[in-house]
This record gives structure tokens, C-alpha cells and sequence, in this order.
């Protein structure tokens, strides 16, 4: 069974670390901090200025001068801190982050990773992406393995406007956790029940399947 | 000398077609609103804007585009305007995006006196193009030069009559590197208090960045994503 | 994970032989009193320290010196020292005089992430020798690069179990800077209380930065000039 | 009659206008602070990281984490602010400081300045004064006309080694004003009571007498 957003969440999530200082990107990412494994303590990064973010406030206690890099009305935990837009990324470009979340719209099986801009429709800006994935230490995606088109997002080459050069070390799809290589994408884990070949069929790039790939667990 | 002014409308006045604005914010959180509606009022054109936002359709920069006010737009991310899509597909608008990083840091290098710094964001894409790029330590960075705004245009949760400035919560954001970027700097303020009543430990931006201030009012404080959790949520 | 350690002993254990170290602190004031006491009881030496002073002879980094600790020193001013200037002229001791500018900037570059900034700071002088040379807008600047440290050791006023940090008053100087430019950060503090008690909006370095934090103790805070007025004085 | 140490000071605050950010170097610079004209606010600037800096504490009252650049106890005005070594070094790089007065053993007719080593004897360090010479709008030096063996230290060429280059506008010495032009040391004032000759012959740079020479107003 392919899994759900949430599930990808909270395979991701097992790769946090005690003491970890991690940046969500928005959507999926967003959702790995529901499931932050117990006994560990995580500080959350949002790129507008706040360390130590916490979860949505209670109805009626929004402020509007508390959102995260989403602009979503947010709290903080005990021992948050609020700083301006240039420290933030200068923590961010000094390696301070530990681990980078972010979603994409393709992948290369260099690393590489577009998640800005398709050319001739809308251009959104690129806004902190760039800076985090040129800059972060780990950086993990999580996506779908697949475009609605049904095309794969692992790709030999991305084929629209790069993020960021070779900086991708690891991404985490509905089917498959993948490493990238510098050989390509190194088939990690298989979603519960996804076959390998599946896996295979759905990535264009270049993929390592190295024996038995175990399944994950959830 | 005197920085306190009446209002946005006479802060503001010696604003002219063709400069070249910073505005604080992010989103539409510590944007400066008062200045805002002023800039509307006073109908100056050919602006150009550096903001990380360019606000939505009724709010925020969003306001001075439907007037047509802006030549040019310096920002991060401008993915929640229409009017913005529409003229910059018509050509009416020109539109540099530059990494936020990068836009943070080279607002802090001019008020730092540091005509350009290094930054790795946007090795290797197009934001590289015609950017000198330089390696240090075996890892590549590109040259970014420090801005050049003739007026930077910031929010301020508190505020004294020497100029020194205090934030709130992430209203901060681009505010105090704007404010230490202009030639000429405007705060608006929540509060505005006698110099000698804010901690000198906490102020985030000192009055010699600042030489306008004003008491803003009527703030509206929009919220672009109002999210909540029920009380019976995680 | 716990930040917090019992005292500078513990502290600074892993401080071995040769490791680079940032000190925080301008003349004596806001030194990491402790810290550097636990240095000179290590007995570690070979040491490079970058710091804006090096201490009198018998407080501060001059209680390193005395002991020979120190290889190479990195400051701004030094003027305050016969046990240097003799350690100076003998040989014993390598001496890096940079601009004060310079030193509060490199260390900033490094906890920025910013390989290297640009200073006119000794353009034409003896500190332009040997360094790249660069006009922005008709005005000649050098190249300086960031500071690479093993520690950065500072002090603030109050710190929390998080790491987080507020100095107090003119003790601020070098201090948040150092912090954050340390591969490792350690932090005294003069008051250490829970994470959650200090206000989010006037944090000067937030815990990220900072690897230890300890409560510090016997603070003796030396001045170096006591100048007074009487009441009669204007 | 050749100025006193505190006249020189009271007549370097005459260049001071109201609203002016000021940083005052230790020695006679200090002194400065000391005649501000009645009617003007001027802001003291002290580079380790205070705007707002006020005069000496009262006996007993010293704060051994409040000092000035020159490591003096002191006290702050109301409206002042603390900041970091890097922001205070940032303002003066921006030119946010209207007005920088310092000391020097040596200034040359084309106003560089030298006022940090003398080779062969110790060398104390240049602290600030060579980011505030690099980068202040307007530099005003305070010193004697003559070094301790009655030698000019108003030369054609610094001899010591440099603080800064072309930076200096203008000098005050017990003996004259004198600005600092594309031809050389303009005569602005005399002291009162000084002979142009007497300024002429302990000149050694070039120096630019420009018709009759009027006396300071003290």
C-alpha cells in the first residue's frame, strides 16, 4: 500500500535525532512534526525569524504578528527565540540547521532538485528555498513519487528551473525511501506492501537496487 | 533635532515618482501599513519596491500595484496576488526574485556598511546568471551586492522619540535590516513612547538608523492563514 | 539533550593542546571569568586565542599568557600588558593586530555563514599587506575572511537550559558575536534559569548557537579605569 | 596664547550641529563632550557598542559592565542603546556617524594619519581607530601642534606607520584650525594671540595661509 501524506510524515520523522534543529518546509514537511518520536526533543525552525515554533494556536488565540514561513498563525514552546531575517539565514547558511525538510517537483538522481518555477505559468519565487538547500547539511524531500500525470519526479536530469545543485541526500515518497548516491538513487526501503518493481517503473533515474529491499516500519 | 512626525501622510511627503523603496514585512505580518495607504493617497508612480512580499490583491503592496504605481518589484516570493500575475504577464511590471536569504543579507550589508557579500543560494541556477561566483573552502558562493534604497519604509511594535525601535514576534522580520538600509529611514510605530523608556538592552533597531517616526493607527494586522487546533486536537 | 554542564571544569575538558579559541569580552568587561580560570588550571597550551584585548597581567587572558599557554594571539589592542609586550619582544609569543572592526565582523561572517566580507578598514596601512584589494562604487576595501574556531567561550547575563542568551549592558561587545562563530559554543552565565523564563523577543543569541551552558560563579569583574564624578561636578 | 587641552576641546565642539551622531576618541577628544553648545543634542557613540553614552558615574554607582572605548566606567543618556561590536563597527562603516574626533601622533598634508604603532617600541594595536578613519563622513583631529621634542607632527609625509589615508577634514591644535585641502593644510584660525608665523614655522607640510587669518572664537 502506497502510503498517505501523514504517513510519509511520519517515516521522516523517524530520522530526527535528539537535539535536532530541523526547518519544515510547507506541506508535507509541515506535518513531520506531528510525529516527533517520544524521548526525543526537536527545535523547529521558521525561516521568517523563530526558533522554537509550536503547534496551530486555540480558536480565537491567533496573532497575527506569530506565523511561521507559511504564513500560518502559530505558538511557540518554552525557549523559543525571535530574531530578523538575516540571522535566521545566517544560521541557516553557517550549517547551524541540522536537518532541511522540504517538498519538490522533481528530483535528479544527481541530487539536484526544482521546486520553484515552471516556466510559462505563474512564477511564486523562490523564497527561502534556495538558501536552505544550498546551505542545510541534510536535506530530505518529501514528495510524491509521481506527478499527476502519472510521470516520474526522479528524474536522470531536472527539467525545470533548478533549486539547488546536487544537495538532495535523501527523499522519502508514498512508495520508497531513497538515498542519493553518487551513483544515483540507492532504493532504501519499500513502502509496506509496494513491490520493487513498481519502484522501478516509477523512477526514471537512475536507481540502485542492492539485493532484498527491506519494508518500512511505521 | 526632531523625528517624530504627525502622521504617514507627512512622513512620507518628500517621497517622488521613481525611487526606490524597502518596505518591511513578510507576508503581510509587520508590514507598514499606515506608510502603505499614504504612498496610495499620495499617488507617486514609477516606484521601485524591495519587500520579500508583494502582498494580496486588497492589502499590502497589493494596493499600491491595483493603483500602478510600481515599475519594479524586488521580492522572494509574490505567489499570492493576482493583479501582481497580471501585470507582470502584461509586461506592465518588472520583477527581479532574488533568494530571501540573499534579500535579508543584502539589506543588512548596506546597513552595514559592506558593499557586497558571499552566498551559496542559487549556485547553479539561473539566480547565478551573470553573478560573480567565487569558492571558498572547495565550496562555491556567488557575490551579491549590498542594496541601495533611498527610503526604507519599516513597522515597529514600540518606538521612542530618539527613533530606537522594538519589535514583536515574528513581525520582525525584515524590519530592522530594512531600517538600517535606507538613505532616509520611516518607522511606524504601535506605540510611541518619550525617549528613555525602553530598556537600552532591548532595543532591536538603534535611533541613529532611524530618522522619521510616527504613531501609526487603525492597524488591521490582516492574517493570510488562519490556522487553528480544537481544543480536543493534539 | 542537555546543554547544561556543572562548571567550567567540565566545560572546557575537551579543550586540548593547539585548539584555536575565541574569547569573548572588550578590555575585562563581560569575560568568561570562569571559564578562563578553568583554562589556566587545564594547563592547556599552544593555544590561539582571538580576542578584542589580552587581559592585564594578572586578570583575563594575561593569567594565560603568564602561564605560556598562549601561542598565537589574535586582537585589536593589547596596550594593557607588560607580561605580553615581554613575551612580545622575546619571541615567545605571535602577535595578529587586526582592526576591531575587522575581528567583530570575521567573527560575525563565520556564525553567518559569509566566507569573507569586505572593510576599508586599513586600506593603504600595514593591514592591507598581502590582501585582496577591491573598489565597489570608487572606494577601495579589503577582503578579510571569517574566523575558523574550535571553541568560542563567552559570557552573558542570563542564559537558559536551552542555550539561549542576554548580555547586559556595554558586556554585550564581543560576546554574541563569538557565540555565534564557534564550532563548539560554550556559555557562562551569570544567572541560569529554565528554558521558557526569559522573553522570546529579546534573546541576543539564541540557543542554537550555543553547544554548553553553564552557571558561573565569584564574578570579581574587574574595572579597568574607575572614573567617577563628584556631586559637585557638572 | 596657545591653546589648553580643554580649549582645543571647546573649540572642536563648536563643529558640532545639532542632531549629530559623535564618536569621541580618548584623550582630548574626550574632552569634548564636555562644552556641547547649549541648545544642541548630540548623540556619544562609544565603538565597543552604546549610542547614548553620558558623563562619568557618581562615586559608588561605577558599573563594571558599563564602560566606554576607552574602558572607563560611565553612564547612559536617556534614549541610548546597546548593541553588538559588529553592529556598532556596521553604523560607523554606513556612515551613520556624523562626526568622528581622535587623536594622532602624525597627520600629513594630504590627511593621512598615523596614531596606533611606533616601530621598535610597542605596539598597543590600532583598536578602532582604523575602521573609524576608513569610514567616518568627517574626521576631526585633536593634537598638539609639536611632538614632546617641538617637531612638527603637521607633515608632508606621515613617518610612523598609517591609520588611515586622505581621511582627515580637519585638525585643531593649541596653536590653529587648519583644514585639510587638495593643496595642502588650509590656515582657518589662529589661537588667540598666536602669530601666523609662529603656526607657519611649525608647520611642516605644506601649508596654505590665505590672506589675513582670524582668531578663534572661544
Amino acid at each position: 500500500m502506497a502510503l498517505t501524506k501523514e504517513q510519509i510524515a511520519q517515516r521522516i520523522a523517524q530520522e530526527l535525532k535528539d537535539g535536532y534543529y530541523v526547518n519544515l518546509g510547507i506541506g508535507i514537511p509541515t506535518l513531520v512534526a506531528n510525529y516527533i518520536p517520544a524521548g526525543i526533543n526537536v527545535v523547529l525552525q521558521s525561516e521568517n525569524g523563530l526558533l522554537g515554533m509550536g503547534p496551530f494556536p486555540f480558536e480565537g488565540e491567533e496573532d497575527p504578528d506569530l506565523i511561521n514561513a507559511g504564513k500560518q498563525t502559530i505558538t511557540t514552546v518554552a525557549g523559543s527565540s525571535f530574531f530578523d531575517s538575516a540571522m535566521s539565514f545566517g544560521m541557516i547558511r553557517a550549517g547551524k540547521v541540522d536537518l532541511t525538510v522540504l517538498g519538490a517537483m522533481e528530483v535528479s538522481d544527481a541530487g539536484d532538485i526544482a521546486n520553484w518555477k515552471i516556466p510559462g505559468k505563474m512564477v511564486k519565487g523562490m523564497g527561502g528555498a534556495m538558501d536552505l538547500v544550498a546551505s542545510a547539511k541534510n536535506i530530505i524531500v518529501a514528495m510524491m513519487h509521481t506527478n499527476p500525470k502519472g510521470e516520474s519526479k526522479l528524474l536522470p536530469q531536472c527539467t525545470l528551473p533548478l533549486t539547488g545543485k546536487r544537495c538532495v541526500k535523501k527523499i522519502v515518497t508514498e512508495l520508497a525511501v531513497l538515498e542519493v548516491t553518487e551513483n544515483g538513487f540507492k532504493l532504501l526501503e519499500r513502502a509496506p506492501g509496494v513491490a520493487t518493481e513498481e519502484i522501478i517503473s516509477k523512477t526514471a533515474g537512475k536507481l540502485i537496487v542492492d539485493g532484498e529491499v527491506p519494508e518500512m516500519k511505521l | 533635532m526632531n523625528k517624530v512626525y504627525a502622521d504617514a501622510n507627512t512622513a512620507i511627503k518628500d517621497i517622488t515618482d521613481n525611487a526606490v523603496l524597502m518596505l518591511g514585512g513578510f507576508g503581510l505580518c509587520g508590514i507598514p501599513e499606515n506608510s502603505i495607504a499614504a504612498l496610495v493617497a499620495a499617488g507617486v508612480k514609477n516606484l521601485t519596491c524591495i519587500s520579500n512580499n508583494a502582498g494580496v490583491d486588497d492589502f499590502g503592496i497589493g494596493l499600491m500595484l491595483k493603483q500602478k504605481q510600481v515599475k519594479k518589484m524586488i521580492a522572494s516570493y509574490v505567489g499570492e496576488n493576482a493583479e501582481f500575475e497580471r501585470q507582470l504577464l502584461s509586461g506592465e511590471l518588472e520583477v527581479e526574485l532574488i533568494p530571501q536569504g540573499t534579500l535579508a543579507t543584502r539589506c543588512m550589508a548596506a546597513g552595514y556598511g559592506m558593499p557586497a557579500i558571499f552566498t551559496p543560494a542559487g549556485v547553479g541556477t539561473e539566480v547565478a546568471n551573470g553573478k560573480e561566483k567565487r569558492v571558498f573552502n572547495g565550496k562555491e558562493y556567488l557575490m551579491e551586492y549590498a542594496f541601495d534604497a533611498d527610503f526604507a519604509i519599516v513597522k515597529a511594535w514600540k518606538g521612542d522619540t530618539d527613533g530606537n525601535l522594538i519589535y514583536k514576534d515574528t513581525a520582525r522580520n525584515f524590519n530592522p535590516l530594512m531600517a538600517m538600509a535606507g538613505k532616509i529611514t520611516i518607522a511606524e510605530v504601535e506605540h510611541l513612547v518619550p525617549a528613555g523608556e525602553l530598556d537600552p538592552n532591548y532595543i532591536h533597531t538603534p535611533g541613529i538608523y532611524v530618522q522619521r517616526i510616527f504613531q501609526g493607527s487603525n492597524y488591521e494586522k490582516r492574517i493570510e492563514q488562519r490556522t487553528t487546533k480544537s481544543p480536543l486536537s493534539p
